[in-house]
């Protein structure tokens, strides 16, 4: 199995999970997440509201899912497809990260390996 | 007593007293998140120590004219026995008692107001202490000069603080220069307030508490209360326009938190103005109070002389002040003051008076305060601030055991 | 004049002025939290923008009576100069400069009641110019037309509008409609309010300062504003518990937002009769509002047309507000309309009356809104909408430079 | 009528009804997160049912003096039909009416003051239910004894409660007991209250609004309001200031939920005595109250014996009215309650009486409650609980379709 | 070292977690999460409160911990057991990901390697 | 490609935020977790504020950044100077966990691999 992990533009959230979805998969976790990256972060006004200052780092979405090996293209296409801005894509988009994972277990039944993700 | 008198003047007690808890969640959503319960606290608390201490001997130190060498008034009034079924004994046309009520929400704001520039850092229980020492020592005598018959009410050429121009706001906001000097930085200052919604919740607020803090100093329902009612909401609105127009200028954006402080800005501006002067004056006041706070804000003015007035208590309530008293002594109208009107009539007495007013209360707070924060750091067992570690983590876990929020799946 | 009349009708103003806040708040806690500033600042900035108008023209154009050709009223309270000293001339038994004032709140809410429709999208600066529009231009005529010696409060048979059925409600919900249409729909309209308690304290807020809007329109501390006061809140509560039961049976669960809504709903709809029915007259408006407006949201009937009026305005404010007009006309009550009473009494004059109120409110402000949008979004450098990018990024970050909460480790 | 009079009323029925959402905040910032809006609700509906039960019996069973075998009011006042334009028949200087929504603002309260015991975990459905029985059969019937012409208010030695010891915190402080035997335990009790900040906004709105409470309580403009509020403050901010030095005695820390708690239990213990006691006697009194309630919930005095009185409203309002009663028989103040004074003036006739009130209510409401609660829980289809399973998910989401709080990338 | 990343129920959290330490977990990291599984949603309200409409993903809670390859069996199991509800479980009571760590440091000593997570 | 997971004080946050990047990090992101590691807790007011309670866990940062294998020593030593407390460091600074990352996408452009994070 496979974990991926992706970083996403938290408006696109929906979208990416929802590709997922038509992708075929059958589990997600996702959460908030403070990321930098290329992007150069973003003014926002400081103290009382009188002058701007820069944030380094910007809200993003972590999408993770747990996958059978044999999806890892499919969703890692369908994730690009859906977070993917602009027709060419811009900075801040996002990025996917894969890494192997050992072993899985269905808490309700105790059921364990690929068969919990599929 | 004129019953509708007093249904206004108990209304505008409740509305002022409002007010601190207003302020609490200004200042309270400009701070970090792991700090917002001690800056609601710092607020909140005054509400019951403040109290405690004009009910004591605060109102009569202030209001009782049997004078203590003119530095304020005398001890007759003490645990407000005496006034307690008095009937316009103070001159006002409404019960003793309720004047005392009414002027000790003015007393509970006012330190409040100084907690701007410590917030992050300053130790509570030493706060408690100087909560007591300050509302007698700087308060107190302050208020006695300016309202209780004392020097600068009675300058010729006739000082005019309608509301607290120079008792409230310049007085807090040079205490909290002394006390940003004296804390010291905070060790890490963040970039943005936690939580605007608590900003705007909280400019709301005072807002609207303001109309008691104004209008109620008209002391009676009648037309003086409704002109400084026009007026308060009137500069209120101009200046958080102009702040509003400014940020876009500057930046493109317009701040939330910027137009709420434009608000409180035109809201202090007014104070000492409120019942002397027009609508055209008002709106003067509450341009030129946007402006000022803005670009003082905008130019960070203490921080480049290394002040850490964390939340620009001196910017906003000091200069506000300022420029309001004197903007009091420029635009008054004769028809409200019974006077001769402001510079802007060729009538400079109101507006030297405001002067005057203004370097006093400067120098008697600036002193005072100081002296009194100066003392409470050196006392052993108090000191100004908590221990770096305990600012690291955050004051509302280490000084009162609580987090503001809890959002933890094991709780 | 009677200061118990005065202290009501300035604390009345004061808890109408807190409502546009209570708004902010319940609108704000509707929208996702990366809007949360830009719904609180429409309706804060009101506060402000509108303040200025009203001051500056507005009052005179809605009241005074030297009539610009019946389309509103003349221009001799500009500044409210004129009007500052006055006593009764506007023929309310209090100063005439509070009744300015008391007037502003309702010209303050009224576009924020508006802004529901297009939250989330609609251009900041453009907005703000589209306030002082349509405070000039939508807002005064039909004031003046309904309470300010117009046409519409002379009409025979007798126009009975209380507290603002016409001027407020169903004029911002048809204005909203209006907007929904030309600002088009949310690119992504999430799913769930971000804080319901946000948006349980702006209903909080919105009922209490009701009392205010209501009771206050009486324009005196007397009978008439009891018995307002009480229809108000008898309203409200049984729209709220009828909200509930709907809710439950519909879905088997009980939504806070609906509780809420149903309250405001009820509001509403006893605004126009507030002060001209019996208690039992309330409970009947309130149940109707409760349902009306409960079905109108339940069955999204503008969504299925194609229009985005986000938090529903005119579900609650139009439809509520026209089931008020008519239902005033049906129930009011002769003792306290010193006339023959409503449509349950035989008598069908307020009843028309209030029908060609409703009429001519949803077209006039239906019509001229629309123009005002219109114009504004062809203006080079203006337009209604921001960008695509910045809706998605949130506006708060794209407009205001600020996000509503910040709980970041880095901060 | 006095037109001050009217108009103090008006206001303080405002700030009494204001009361209930902020101790929706206050309770509702103190359960976990994921049961805000359901404890938010249990108050807001409160302000529906309670609202439309007194309007059409409830004020009757209280106040008419046509008396039901001396079990409560007479029926003549059903649906407020006969008061509406009655002037003084009541015996208060202000229209009958507004004593009507004056009262209903308690009558309000009272009931959502109890949620305090079982939030997290009652049904809502069966809640509604609870709200009619309970203020038809345990408020209406107390409060006619103690204020609407019944024997308690009618006692030897002469029963004093000002604003409501008896008839609002003792009623609902025990009624809390029965509820929270009935209910159960939580599953899951948590550990920190979820937004100290809400506690702190729903303290804050406490205690203006109880200024309405107090000072309204005197019926007029007059100076037992203003003692009344000068009490109701001083007594709020020494029990705070109190709980404050105990908590730092204890833990070296302040907690500002424990100073909030300490400002309530203040106003809880005054409220009898408002009226009748000096400065003095509000000092002593808040002291007691601070003291007092801080050990019954420092001790967990009902945990200990089983009860999961989840947010200790008997602690608070059950010993803090009991305190208040008592002490308002020991510190009655002569020259205020036209009498020979309280215990400490020799004159035990109001605290004996005072003694009697506190039993009588005490075992009539706690027993009647018990029996509402009761059959509630038999009558299938009803029960008090929700299921296990929705208690662990979270009564928000169960039982009301929503989360309080969304700050999910998705939406 | 393995890490292990269990999603459970948000309101098991605190069982869960006295579980691990009753299992001789010495650390543990844990955060709110969204997920969707088999699980199929909720209704929530939408709008101004007059309507449901569905959401797909639920609040749960992640649990991370890292332990020595030794606890595996031992750490899985005390999740499973302290996880479930209901005497055969449920969907939506979680899953639980098993995964390889290379290294670890405790920021303090410096120290590093298995000793850090004993 | 490594995975990096520090766990840190909240307050050291920003620091080691700029630490990493003077070490060359180019990308990075972060969330708010609650944890327990040797640290005991804290004691926090419970109910209406009358007695102090125990709680376990403690409020953390997770800064989780994918690095080239190269930069591994240079990471974790930044992350450990900069998050370090006092000159002895102390118990709660925090810990660093290394993984394996197979592979990596930036959704902006398609790319992957390494040089996605360098
Ligand atoms: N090397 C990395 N390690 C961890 N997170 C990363 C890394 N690089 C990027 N991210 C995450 O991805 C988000 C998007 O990255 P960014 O550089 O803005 O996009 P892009 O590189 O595609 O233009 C960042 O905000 C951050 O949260
Ligand atoms: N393949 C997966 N990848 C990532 N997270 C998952 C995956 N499957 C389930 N989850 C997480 O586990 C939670 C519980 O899964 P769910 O399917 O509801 O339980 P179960 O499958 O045990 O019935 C989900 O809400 C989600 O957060
Ligand atoms: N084995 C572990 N698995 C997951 N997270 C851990 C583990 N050990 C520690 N942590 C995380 O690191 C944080 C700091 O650990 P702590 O033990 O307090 O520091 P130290 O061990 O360096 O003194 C914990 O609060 C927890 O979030």
């Amino acid at each position: 199995m496979l974990k991926i992990e992706a970083v996403v533009r938290p408006e696109r959230t929906s979208t990416v999970l929802e590709a997922l979805t038509a992708a075929g998969v059958k589990g997600y976790s996702y959460w908030n997440i403070t990321g930098k990256g290329q992007q150069e972060g973003v003014e926002v006004f400081t103290g009382r509201g009188g002058h701007l200052s820069h944030r380094v780092a910007l809200p993003k979405t972590m999408i993770m899912t747990v996958i059978p090996d044999g999806m890892k293209d499919a969703v890692i296409s369908s994730i690009v497809e859906s977070a993917r801005t602009g027709e060419e894509g811009a900075i801040g988009d996002g990025k996917i990260f894969v890494s192997q994972i050992e072993g899985a277990t269905r808490v309700s039944t105790g059921e364990m390996g690929e068969s919990t993700v599929m | 007593m004129d019953t509708g008198h007093i249904a206004w003047m108990l209304t505008s007690t409740a509305l002022v007293l409002f007010m601190t808890p207003g302020l609490a969640f200004f200042y309270g959503g400009l701070v970090r998140g792991r700090n917002v319960v001690s800056t609601l606290m710092y607020s909140f608390i005054a509400m019951g120590v403040a109290s405690i201490v004009w009910v004591l001997w605060g109102f009569s130190l202030a209001f009782n004219d049997a004078s203590n060498f003119g530095w304020s008034g005398g001890l007759d009034y003490i645990g407000l026995a005496k006034i307690g079924t008095g009937n316009g004994e103070l001159g006002w046309d409404i019960p003793d008692l309720l004047v005392a009520a009414f002027q000790m929400t003015f007393a509970i704001i006012t330190p409040a107001l100084i907690t701007g520039a410590f917030v992050e850092r300053f130790k509570f229980t030493t706060y408690l202490i100087f909560l007591v020492l300050w509302v007698t020592f700087v308060y107190a005598p302050i208020c006695y000069w300016v309202w209780g018959g004392g020097w600068i009410g009675s300058l010729d050429g006739g000082t005019l603080d309608f509301a607290g121009g120079t008792v409230v706001h310049i007085n807090a906001g040079i205490a909290a220069v002394a006390a940003a000097y004296l804390v010291g930085k905070r060790r890490n200052a963040g970039i943005e307030p936690h939580n605007v919604p608590f900003v705007v919740l909280g400019a709301a607020i005072l807002w609207i508490g303001w109309f008691g803090f104004n209008a109620g100093s008209a002391g009676a329902a009648n037309g003086t209360a409704v002109f400084a009612f026009v007026n308060t909401n009137t500069a209120a609105a101009i200046a958080a326009v102009t702040w509003a127009l400014l940020s876009y200028i500057h930046t493109g954006r317009i701040s939330g938190v910027g137009v709420a402080t434009g608000a409180v800005a035109g809201l202090v501006a007014v104070t000492p103005a409120a019942g002397w002067v027009g609508v055209a004056g008002a709106l003067a006041i509450g341009l030129g109070a946007g402006i000022i706070c803005h670009y003082a804000v905008h130019f960070e003015i203490l921080r480049k002389i290394g002040l850490d007035d964390s939340l620009e208590v001196f910017a906003v309530h000091g200069l506000g002040g300022i420029w309001g008293a004197l903007a009091t002594g420029i635009f008054a109208w004769g028809a409200l003051t019974d006077s001769d009107g402001g510079l802007v009539n060729g009538n400079a007495g109101h507006f030297v008076a405001n002067l005057i007013a203004v370097v006093a209360t400067l120098a008697y707070s600036g002193i005072v305060s100081f002296i009194i924060l100066f003392v409470l750091d050196k006392i052993p067992g108090l000191g100004l601030r908590i221990s770096e570690s305990d600012e690291d983590m955050g004051i509302d876990i280490s000084s009162h055991g609580e987090r503001g929020y809890v959002a933890d799946g094991a709780d």
